[in-house]
This record gives structure tokens, C-alpha cells and sequence, in this order.
């Protein structure tokens, strides 16, 4: 692939671009590594900035007091997001997690299925996807009433799960590393992912910043797509790189990269996925389903309509990138 | 002395704090004259009333009925012309005896080396000169009151107002402090209105002493004295000592119809 | 003149004594009916989105919602009973640990040496900054919010101990021992009554210094709790659930304090009349 | 006999002033180096895994770390700066704010019926509580941080002109004006020198309290401050980083303490004296 | 009188407070002598060690040279023997006054019954029957001070310490309070050790005057005098007006020669 220097500027460009991202090895940090924003929107004169955010929740907060443009976040949090009327879409899937989230039981437990955690200490991080995947597995198994959840930032999971203080807990790596350390997966949000309960994490952006610069957001997807390409043509390259900027062993990264499905922007707009423009993809029934969830579970008030959450997905930015260069 | 100028009267003053049931009739028809040069001595039982009518005088409250005036114009507030000084010395801390002293003409905007003049003329006469760079919290109670009465005298007051000034010294500092506004008062013919509860201490100083009854606070006598220069002026010698035990009787048959009064009203 | 007798009316007012006058009433009650006023009117007006700033209605409305179906499947007051559940508990350990070790700190000098560089160590720490680390020892359980929160009162009623101590009028103790009281009834008869009147004050000052770390307590392995409920709001965006927290806290807050406000009035009858 | 004897020599400590003794210094530093001690002990003896205490050696060469390498490609003392940055902006705007707003509320009763209730209301809240609104109102830059601490530090100070000008001897303010002094003289000259050392003692207060918020603060948005490296330690339990943030935030807030009070010894001379 | 037997008894009494450079030489080489049924002021400047005299008496500190003695015995510290009235009441005010009074017999585990009659007895003695359940808060000061006198008197003391007890009060209070304080000693038949400032009061109370001289202080003289039951005994009429001004004539010569002791020395 490759930015398309000839397109013509129709559009103005923003001073400055805000982006608040998570701390996880993905192709936004690979990007990031590789100086790409810098490079590409900086020779444009356009200032980049990033935020970091311990989770999407906070995201969200930043989006709604127009802080930041754009923003990576759980798919929980991006329903959350149009939930509360916040004035984004969804323009990417950064990755479809799977082994990278899982349950995990105390080696030595008796606990051997769903159903055995009844009466048990579950933690988790809450408005997380862990948290939406484990409250499925848990409800499917009918237990869901008998476990005591308790709500925990991933590196207290770590310290209460050394210290005896909890059974069971749905976390994502690194974490979930050191937890398997002494423990096994009871249920990894691959598995639920093919029963129906699919979660991913996704880009947002502020729609009005979309609707002014609409390039810039193209351009982004671009360099997202191209910074992926890097993991799928050599993974241990990628995973060198994104290491040093997170402070992890490769192999740590290598093995985070691959515990989740990393999309080429056709696969993005397939149907199982974004769709197009005219036809939507599965992703906007997975959102509204994930919000019906919630909204069953009162974290959230409203649950939009089907069709919000297809207007809410929204593809045009991966076509226009597509259009624009080559790859997939 | 009666026919010098009025400075200070009082016609029917009332004061009640408060309103409703809680009310307090403090002063019940005061008539008083301050007239240029006097020393007056106000005695009375505690809560008589006697700071009520300071404060009214000084303009600090507002009589409830009659009239306060002063050079016949009704007092209205607060004044220059009426310095007082307070039972606890009220020197500010932060600023040094000097700018204490200096304060009152400062306030006047004088020019700043007549300023400078008048402290240096009025430390003097408390006897402080030299003490004007201290700060206020290195002098003791009686140098503190020393100053107060400096600060005051550096404004050239028409009367000066003190509520018990000495109330809070040792007997002896007393004293001293005793003869100091008595030397004062007869330098610079000043005109005192001055509270307190000691016999003695108002007979040693007054030339007119003004009983005040329980509240509510009437004026139940005046007597007009004589024995502040006697007991003051060290050139003062008895001729014989039947003159001295005249003046000794005289005071004693003043002093005990001062406390036959006071004391029969408790 | 007029300036001069305005200050005299101000006066009077002061004579009058503290209790506020009928207009300060009407004053304070207009400033939140304005505030009130001017919320509804902005939310009306739409100037801001509802996840901003809900207008009252919705709030209203949530709060009915939450006194029906509870937070998160749990009653409201569940929540409240939580969170003072362990307040009172931090505060009542506290209370009883500073107490002694307070008195004992400002009546021996080498006690004092011995605990006061510690406890002000720690005092002027952010909670947060060592909360991790009680998770870590004590675990997830309330033991380490209660300690978290005791830690936050532990230091205002022993700082108030040490210097109530140092207070005390030393010829109330010499004129006990001149009426031949023992060191031990001394102990207990005098120094223990003439340092309530402080360590009540400390009290007050540890609750609100535990008050004000309620939230960050529950921020950690909590699933009820009011501090909890609003954390787990600001997650969700529920704007309107943080503004029924706030108000609840707000209130409770101020009724706890007048509570204890009440109970020294009983216990210290004669603080501030010596 | 014994006892009162002792007695007196405790007397004559107190005679002597509130200087610490020999023996109490050595006290205080002996109860340090047993912590110290205590603490490597029990490391050497690998009671606890290194994550829930880490040994004093490894906080050490962590430290040495940090001043080199600085946490998260920052160097420590950029950390601390921008910490501190915020801290002393947001005390600065508290007390630029407050002591106007304090000293015309303690003067009229009025706009103390207005401002008063509000800073009641909000002053006993735990920040974390409204925190998530800031944010939402006010970005995650900067500002919302700032406003936090600002918060935190604007009720006390106000609190402190409110009671200092309450508390001045009326006298005071009687005097100036027998002395010709005029309504904006007074409250120059009189007035404000007169509420200082309770100011003083205010800012103190809040810089305390805005401390104790420093943490909370930062929790959110940050990528720098010191603060946020204890959170961010504490997300990937680097119990040493967590240490040496404490030890850093114990000491500077003492030093700062210590400067607050050579500052207002220098400015409220007079203080404790009168 | 000075046959009685000698209650407390200071031999070559020196104190000096603190060490080194700091050092205060308060009490220089004091010797003083105090027998049952006496009536002993002190006087003199303040700051010469008036307080600390009564202090190491009390037992409350140790002299650094010398004895002080209880009925022959060192005093090493405080005892309910020996009872204290400071200057400011030191009520208890968690107590009524009831329990202020009771306080000293409590301690010292008399029976309940006694107890309440010695209270009884003892607030009536000082016109305050009726007062017991009283907070002390709601006392005046003289009020206060009466307390005060009633509690130690509830122990029965050999002797009373009295460090200027009266200091605090308003003149005519203070009047009313040396009356009080004269018909208990002569009741009592107790033996009293009273500081104060005031010379008049010293020279209408006691049957002994010692004065005391700038700091270091040391005792520089002590007069006997009778003054006490002629001032406060309703009874004591004078035969003629001669007799009245001699007495008159003694108490001023007394007093002026305290005076001018006190003066030359500052
Ligand atoms: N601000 C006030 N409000 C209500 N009552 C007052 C006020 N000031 C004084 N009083 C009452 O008015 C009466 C007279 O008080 P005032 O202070 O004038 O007496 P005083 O003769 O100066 O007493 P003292 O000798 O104790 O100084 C007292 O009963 C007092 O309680
Ligand atoms: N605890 C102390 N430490 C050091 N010096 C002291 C102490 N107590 C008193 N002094 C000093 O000893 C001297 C005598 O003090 P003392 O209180 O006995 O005097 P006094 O005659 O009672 O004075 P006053 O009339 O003011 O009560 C004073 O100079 C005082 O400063
Ligand atoms: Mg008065
Ligand atoms: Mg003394």
C-alpha cells in the first residue's frame, strides 16, 4: 500500500488532530511506532496528539467534553457511546479479540465448567467487553445470579488472584499471562465469539471532525491498513516493534497480536463485518444485540434502534481507502 | 472651670439593646456636660452601663432616644476628634510603634515630616522615645497603653474617651500610668472622659466624678474633686500636718459617700 | 454618613448573634433556586447534550427509577449502607486506636517521638498513592477499604489528642494534685474530660477527611456502595446517576455532620463556655 | 514519690520549649531505622513475594533507575514538575479567588448567604465523585486537573477569611476609625493585615488538602506527573515505582509545608504573639 | 502569734530556672517562716518570683539550693495538705459545682455522706448554697473564685495558697471577696499565704506583710500588722475621731513605706 500523494486537497485541514488510544499491541500502535501520523499528517502541518486511556470508558468521557477526535475503545463502550448520544461512529475494527480475553480458574480448582462458578468470586473489569462476554457465558449457564462479580482493574486481578483473594476472573493480556501462570482458560471470548458474542475493539471518530476533514480520516484508515499489513507480513517484526513503545517482551506482544483477528479492510467490509454502504454487515446487528444486552442489564439507559446502529457502523471511510490505494 | 466651652452633652440619652423580650435598657436618661479642660471619672457597678455610654459619645452606636452632641452638632459616627482608648490595647501588631503612633495623622494625610514630628513629640511624652522601631509584642502591658495614649494624643483630639485603660495593669504599673495622664492631661489642657471602677483610682484623677446607678444606668451623682494635684504635683508640700489630715479627711468622707452609694445599690 | 450608618445597622445585626436574618435565609434559598433555575433552563434551551449536563427532569426521573429497581440489581440504600457501613467502622477503629495513642503521645514526649513522624508521613499522602499497596497486603475485601479509610481518620483525632493535651490548662492538673488526686485518677477525672472538647473537633475533621476518600475506597473490587455506583456511572456516561450520587453524598454528608455536631453538644456541653 | 518526681522533670522539659530533646531525636530516628530494618529483614527473608514488598535494595537501584531513565521516557523531575505545576496554578487561582470572595463574605452577611451554602455543599464531596463532570465539561487537558485542585484548595482558604474576619477584635476596626481612618482604609490597612495569619494557615490547609487530591487527579488522561506514575505503576504492580512515588510525595510535601511556614513566619511575623 | 506552731518553713530557698546562658536566678536565699493561724501577703514588682515561691511551697517544682519544709518535713510535692486558689478559676467545667466541691474529699475516698455534708457546709460558707448543680460556666468571676476558696477549704488544709487571687475581678468584686476571705480565715482558723500586687489589699488582710525585692528575688522586709479585723469587723467602732486618725495615720504610714520600698528599687 501507499498514501496517495496526488489526491487533491478539496477539503481544509485540521491544526491539530487529537487521538486518544489504549495501550495494546495493535495496528494503531505499530503505526505509532513507525512515526507514520507524525510523518504523514505533520508534513501537512497538522500537530498530532495522543492520549492515553486505561480503558474506553474514559474515551468516552474525553469524547463527550470534545477533547479528542478520535478514539479506540471496546465495541461495549462504542454502544455505550451512541448510547449516550455521544457524536461519533465506528470507522474500524482494530482487531476481533480471541484468546486474548479468557476466563480463567485457579489450576488446582474444582472449577471445571460455567456452571461451577456459582457461589464463586468472579472479577472483572466492568464496561469492558470482558465484562459483556463473561455476563453472557454466565447467563447462558443460568448461574448468573449466584456469582459474586467484582469489579477490578486488571493489575488489582493479578494482585488478588496471587493472593487467594478470587476465583475466577475475565481479563485480557498481558494480564491474563500472569494469571495462566497458575491457572487454565475456562472460556476464552474466542469461543464465545462463535456462539454470537463477538467483541472487538473499534476506532471511533467525532462525526462533525469526519464530516469537515473526511481525508484525514481516510488517510488514517490507510496508514491503520498499511501498519497491519507490517504485522501480517512479518509478525515477529511487528511484535519487536510494538514492544519497546509497551514496555514488553516480543514474545509477550507476539503473543497478544495473535490472540485476536486482525482484519484487512476488505475483510472489514464483509459482510460478517462493516458490509457497505448500501448493504450493512453483521457487525451492526452484533452492536445492537450488545446494546439490547446492556440495556437489559440497565447499564444502559436506551438501547438505539437497528437502524441507528447501521447508520452508526459506518464503512464509507474504509472504501474510500480502499479506492484510494491499493491492498486489501 | 464651669464656664468654659461645652464640649461634649448629653440631653435624655436612652440606650436599649436588642428589641422584644431580650431587650436591655443599658442607659436611662443621661445628662451629661464635658466641658473643655475637664478630667471627668465615670464609677459604677459592673454592667452599668459606663462603656454604653463611651461608645455612644465615641459614635461607635447610636443613642435609642435624646441627643449626643458635641460643640452642639449631633454626633453622627466615629471622629478624630474624639480619640479613644480601649481597656485592652488595640495597637495593630503588624505594624511597628511608630507606624502605630503615626497612624491617626497618616490616616489625615498630613505631610509625611509633620508626621514624623508629632510621633517623635508624642513617643516622647509616654517616655518611649527610642522605642519606635520595637514591635508592639515586645512592650509590656503598660508600655502598650503608653502608646495606645500616644497614638490617640498624635491626632490632637478635641476630648480623648478612655474605658478603663489602666483595668487590665498590676497596681503598680498602675501607678505610674496614673501620673502619666495626670501630667499629661495637665500639659497639654486636655479634656478626659475616663471609666473605671476603682474609688481611688477616680478620685486620684477626676476633677468631677460621675456615679452611675445599676442598670439601668442613671447618673445618681456628680462630685467635683480636687485631689489629682495634691496627690500628684511633687511640689505639693503640707504646710502642717493638720492641713494634710484635713485633705486625707476630706477624701476619706468623699470616698466612703462614693462607696455608701455604690455599695447600697447592690 | 451613609456608609457609617450602614456598618451601624451591621452591628446590630452582629449584637443579634450568629442565627442567620430572614433575608440571608431568603438569600441562600434564592441562590439554589437560581441554581436550580438556571440548570433547567440550559438543559431546556438544549445548549449543552444531555450526557453533559441531564436536565433536573431526568434526574428526577433516574432518581425514582433508581429508589424503585436499585443500582446495578441493588437498593439504593444497600448502597448507602455499604459505603457507611465502612466509614463508621474505619472511624470507629480509628477513634478508639487514636484516642490512647494520641493522649499517650502528647503526655510522653518519647511516644511522640516514636509515632509523630510516621503518621505525619503518611498524612499529607494522596490515598491513592498507597491504596494499591493495601489491596496488595490485605486483599480485595472491605478490610482493605476500611483500612484505607482508617488511615484517612486516623491522623486528624491524633493530631487533635497531642495538641488538646498540650492545651490543657497545666493548673487544672496541679490544683487536682494539690486536692490529692492520683496520677491515674488525674489521667481519667481531668486531662481525659479537658481534651474532649479538641478530640471531638478531630472527630469531625476525620469523618469529613474519610468522607472525602469514600470514592476512591470503592474504586477498587466494590460492587455496592454509593462511590461505586457513581464510578460505575461515569463508566456508563450515566451522567444523571453521578448527579444523584453527588446530591445523595452532598446530603448525607451534611446531616452526618450535624449529627455529630449534635452529639458533641450533648457529650462536650460545655465546650466554648470556659 | 517516684512519679511526681518525674513529673517535674517532664516540667522542666516543657519549661525548656517545644524543642525536641536529644533522646527524642534519637527516638524518632531509631523508629525509622527500625522500619528500614524491619523492612529488609523481612525481604532477605523472602516472607512476601517482591510485588507485594519490594526489597529496599531493589527500590533503591529502581530509584537510581528513574533518575536516569526517567518513567515512561520522562525524566522524574519532569514528573514532579508538572505536578507541581498544577498543584501551585491551582493554589494560586484558590487564593487569588478565595481570599476576596472569603474576606467580602465574612464582611456582608449577604454574599455569605450566597457564596456559603455552595462551598458547604460541595467542600465535604469526594472529588472522584464530581471528577468524571469536570472532565466531562472541562476536557482532559490540563484545565479539568487544575480545576480539581483548585476545588480542593478554594474551600479552605475560604473557609479561613470567613472566620478570620469574624474573629477580629472589633476594637481594632473601632480605634481606626477614631482615628480618622477611612471604610477602604480600614479594610487595607486594618482588616486584611488583621485576617492574615488565619489566611496563612488557610493556604496551608489547602495545599494539604489539594495534595491529598494530587493523585486523583492525574488518574485520568495523564501521561505525566507523579501521580500518574503511581497509577501507572500500579497497573502493572511495580510495587518499587509505587515506593519511590510515596517516598517522593511524603518528603516534597513536607518540604513544602516546611516552606509554607518559613514564608509565613517571614509575612505574619507577628503571628502567635499578640 | 509567734508562738504558734511554724506550719512551713523555707531555709536558704534558691531557684533558678533553666540551665546555661538562658538561666533565670528567680528566688535568691529565701527564708520565711509561716505559723498555724497566720495571715501572710506577699508583695512585690512583678517578675520578682512571687509565684515561684508559692510553686515550690505548693510542691509543684524543686528549689535548686536550699529546704522547704512542711511541719519539719521536706515537701516533695503537691499535697492536700497544703491547697492552692490560682489567680484564674480552675473550675472544672465538666463538673457542676457541686462535684467541684466534692472533688478534693472524693479523692482522698471519704464516705458519700461526708462528702455531700463537707460540700454542703462549704458552699454555704461561701454564699452559695443553692448553686451546687450550677454549671461553672454559667458563675461570674466572683462566683468563680468562691468555688474555687470552696473546694480546697473541702479538704480541710493546713494551709491556703493563694496566688493573687482576687486579680481578675472588678474593684468592688474584689472588695466583697477580701471581706469573704477574712471571716473564713477567722472562722477557720486557717492559715493563709496570699500573693498580691495590690498593697492596700495586702495591708487590709493580712497579720503579716512580707515584701519582696526585684528580681533575683529575695524577702527584703516583712512587717506585722493589724489592720485586718479593724477594716472588716462590723463590730469595731472607733472610740473617738483621734483614734480613727491615728489608725488612719499607721495605715498610711505603712503603706507609704511599702511603697517607697517597691519604688526605689525599680
Ligand atoms: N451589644 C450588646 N447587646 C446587648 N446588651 C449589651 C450589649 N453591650 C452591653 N450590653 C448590656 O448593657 C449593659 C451595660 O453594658 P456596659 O458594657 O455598658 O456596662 P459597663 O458599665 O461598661 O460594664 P463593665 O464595668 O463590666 O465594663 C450590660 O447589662 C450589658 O449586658
Ligand atoms: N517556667 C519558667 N521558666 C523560666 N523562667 C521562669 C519560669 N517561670 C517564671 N520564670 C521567670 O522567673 C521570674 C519570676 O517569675 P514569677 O512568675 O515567680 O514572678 P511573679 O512575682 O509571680 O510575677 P507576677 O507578679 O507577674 O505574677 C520571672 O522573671 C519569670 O520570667
Ligand atoms: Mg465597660
Ligand atoms: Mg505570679
Amino acid at each position: 500500500g501507499g498514501s496517495n500523494n496526488k489526491e487533491q486537497q478539496s477539503d481544509s485541514l485540521p491544526d491539530e488532530i487529537n487521538f486518544g488510544i489504549l495501550r495494546v499491541p495493535n495496528d494503531e500502535t505499530i503505526a505509532m511506532v513507525e512515526e507514520m501520523f507524525e510523518e504523514r499528517f505533520g508534513e501537512k502541518d497538522i500537530e498530532v496528539n495522543f492520549t492515553v486511556f486505561d480503558s474506553g470508558s474514559e474515551a468516552n468521557q474525553a469524547l463527550a467534553s470534545g477533547s479528542i477526535d478520535f478514539a479506540t475503545m471496546g465495541n461495549v463502550n462504542a454502544v455505550t457511546a451512541l448510547s449516550r448520544d455521544l457524536n461519533v461512529e465506528m470507522i474500524w475494527i482494530h482487531e476481533v479479540l480471541g484468546d486474548i480475553e479468557a476466563l480463567a480458574v485457579k489450576n488446582n480448582s474444582e472449577i471445571n465448567k460455567i456452571e461451577d462458578l456459582a457461589g464463586k468470586k468472579v472479577a472483572v473489569p466492568f464496561a469492558s467487553t470482558c465484562h459483556y462476554v463473561l455476563l453472557n457465558a454466565l447467563n447462558n449457564a443460568g448461574v448468573a445470579d449466584e456469582v459474586q462479580l467484582l469489579d477490578m482493574q486488571t493489575a488489582e486481578i493479578v494482585a488478588a488472584w496471587e493472593r487467594g483473594d478470587i476465583d475466577a476472573a475475565y481479563v485480557w493480556q498481558p494480564s491474563l499471562a500472569k494469571l495462566l501462570e497458575s491457572g487454565r482458560v475456562l472460556v476464552s471470548s474466542k469461543e464465545m465469539a462463535k456462539r454470537g458474542y463477538v467483541t472487538a475493539n473499534v476506532e471511533v471518530v467525532n462525526k462533525d471532525f469526519a464530516a469537515k476533514y473526511p481525508q484525514v480520516v481516510t488517510s488514517f484508515i490507510t496508514m491503520l491498513s498499511e501498519a497491519a499489513d507490517i504485522y501480517r507480513e512479518s509478525p515477529e517484526k511487528a511484535a519487536s516493534l510494538v514492544s519497546q513503545k509497551l514496555e514488553i517482551t516480543p514474545q509477550e506482544a507476539l503473543k497478544q497480536m495473535q490472540g485476536s483477528t486482525w482484519l484487512t479492510r476488505k475483510e472489514q467490509l464483509g459482510e460478517n463485518f462493516f458490509g457497505t454502504s448500501e448493504k450493512p454487515g453483521d457487525f451492526a446487528q452484533i452492536m445492537k444485540q450488545t446494546s439490547d444486552f446492556l440495556k437489559q442489564q440497565n447499564s444502559i439507559q436506551t438501547s438505539p434502534s437497528q437502524e441507528e446502529y447501521n447508520q452508526y457502523v459506518n464503512p464509507k471511510y474504509i472504501e474510500r481507502s480502499l479506492e484510494q490505494g491499493k491492498g486489501n | 472651670m464651669s464656664q468654659e466651652e461645652v464640649l461634649i452633652e448629653t440631653k435624655n440619652l436612652d440606650k436599649i439593646y436588642g428589641t422584644g423580650e431580650d431587650s436591655v435598657l443599658a442607659l436611662k436618661d443621661i445628662n451629661l456636660e464635658i466641658r473643655r479642660g475637664e478630667f471627668v471619672c465615670v464609677l459604677g457597678p459592673s454592667g452599668c452601663g459606663k462603656s454604653t455610654l463611651l461608645k455612644t459619645i465615641a459614635g461607635y452606636i447610636e443613642a435609642t432616644n435624646g441627643q449626643c452632641l458635641m460643640q452642639g452638632e449631633e454626633i453622627e459616627g466615629p471622629d478624630w476628634h474624639r480619640g479613644v482608648v480601649f481597656q485592652s490595647s488595640t495597637l495593630y501588631p503588624w505594624m511597628s510603634v511608630k507606624d502605630n503612633v503615626e497612624f491617626g495623622p497618616r490616616m489625615r494625610n498630613l505631610p509625611e515630616d509633620e508626621i514624623k514630628e508629632i510621633q517623635e513629640y508624642f513617643l516622647e511624652e509616654v517616655n518611649l522615645s527610642g522605642f519606635g522601631d520595637k514591635a508592639t509584642f515586645e512592650l509590656s502591658g503598660g508600655m502598650k497603653q503608653r502608646v495606645a495614649l500616644a497614638r490617640v494624643l498624635a491626632n490632637n483630639p478635641q476630648v480623648i474617651l478612655m474605658d478603663e485603660p489602666f483595668g487590665a495593669l498590676d497596681a503598680l504599673t498602675r501607678n505610674d500610668m496614673q501620673k502619666l495622664i495626670h501630667n499629661i492631661w495637665k500639659e497639654n489642657n486636655s479634656t478626659i472622659f475616663f471609666i473605671t471602677h476603682d474609688v481611688d483610682e477616680a478620685l486620684s484623677l477626676a476633677t468631677r466624678v460621675v456615679v452611675m446607678s445599676k442598670r439601668p444606668g442613671r447618673i445618681i451623682r456628680e462630685f467635683n474633686v480636687d485631689f489629682t494635684d495634691t496627690l500628684f504635683d511633687e511640689n505639693t508640700k503640707f504646710d502642717d500636718s493638720s492641713q494634710r489630715v484635713e485633705y486625707e479627711d476630706e477624701y476619706f468622707k468623699v470616698k466612703n459617700e462614693i462607696l455608701d452609694i455604690i455599695n447600697n445599690q447592690v | 454618613m451613609d456608609l457609617e450608618n450602614e456598618d451601624k445597622v451591621e452591628n446590630n445585626n452582629s449584637e443579634a448573634g450568629t442565627e442567620k436574618s430572614k433575608t440571608e435565609k431568603v438569600l441562600t434559598l434564592s441562590t439554589w433556586v437560581v441554581i436550580l433555575g438556571a440548570w433547567y433552563i440550559v438543559t431546556k434551551l438544549e445548549l449543552f447534550s444531555p450526557t453533559l449536563l441531564p436536565p433536573p427532569t431526568e434526574v428526577v426521573t433516574a432518581f425514582f427509577k433508581l429508589l424503585k429497581d436499585g443500582y446495578n440489581g441493588i437498593a439504593l440504600w444497600v448502597h448507602l449502607g455499604a459505603s457507611f457501613r465502612r466509614l463508621f467502622i474505619a472511624l470507629g477503629l480509628a477513634i478508639i486506636t487514636a484516642i490512647p495513642i494520641g493522649l499517650l503521645s502528647g503526655y510522653v514526649s518519647k511516644v511522640k517521638a516514636i509515632v509523630d513522624s510516621v503518621v505525619e508521613f503518611y498524612r499529607p499522602l494522596p490515598p491513592l498513592a498507597y491504596y494499591t499497596l493495601l489491596i496488595l497486603w490485605f486483599g480485595i475485601d472491605d478490610k482493605s477499604k476500611i483500612i484505607l479509610l482508617f488511615l484517612a481518620a486516623f491522623a486528624p483525632i491524633y493530631i487533635a489528642c497531642i495538641s488538646a493535651v498540650r492545651k490543657i490548662n497545666q493548673d487544672y492538673i496541679l490544683s487536682a494534685k494539690s486536692l490529692g488526686a492520683s496520677q491515674k485518677k488525674i489521667f481519667f477525672k481531668i486531662v481525659l474530660p479537658a481534651c474532649l472538647p479538641e478530640i471531638f473537633t478531630g472527630i469531625r475533621t476525620a469523618f469529613g477527611v474519610a468522607y472525602t476518600t469514600l470514592v476512591s475506597s470503592e474504586m477498587i473490587a466494590a460492587t455496592s456502595g454509593i462511590g461505586w455506583m457513581v464510578l460505575d456511572a461515569s463508566n456508563f456516561l450515566k451522567s444523571e446517576v453521578i448527579f444523584i450520587g453527588i446530591f445523595i453524598m452532598g446530603i448525607s454528608g451534611v446531616l452526618i455532620d450535624a449529627g455529630l455536631r449534635f452529639i458533641e453538644r450533648k457529650i462536650v456541653f460545655w465546650k466554648g463556655k470556659v
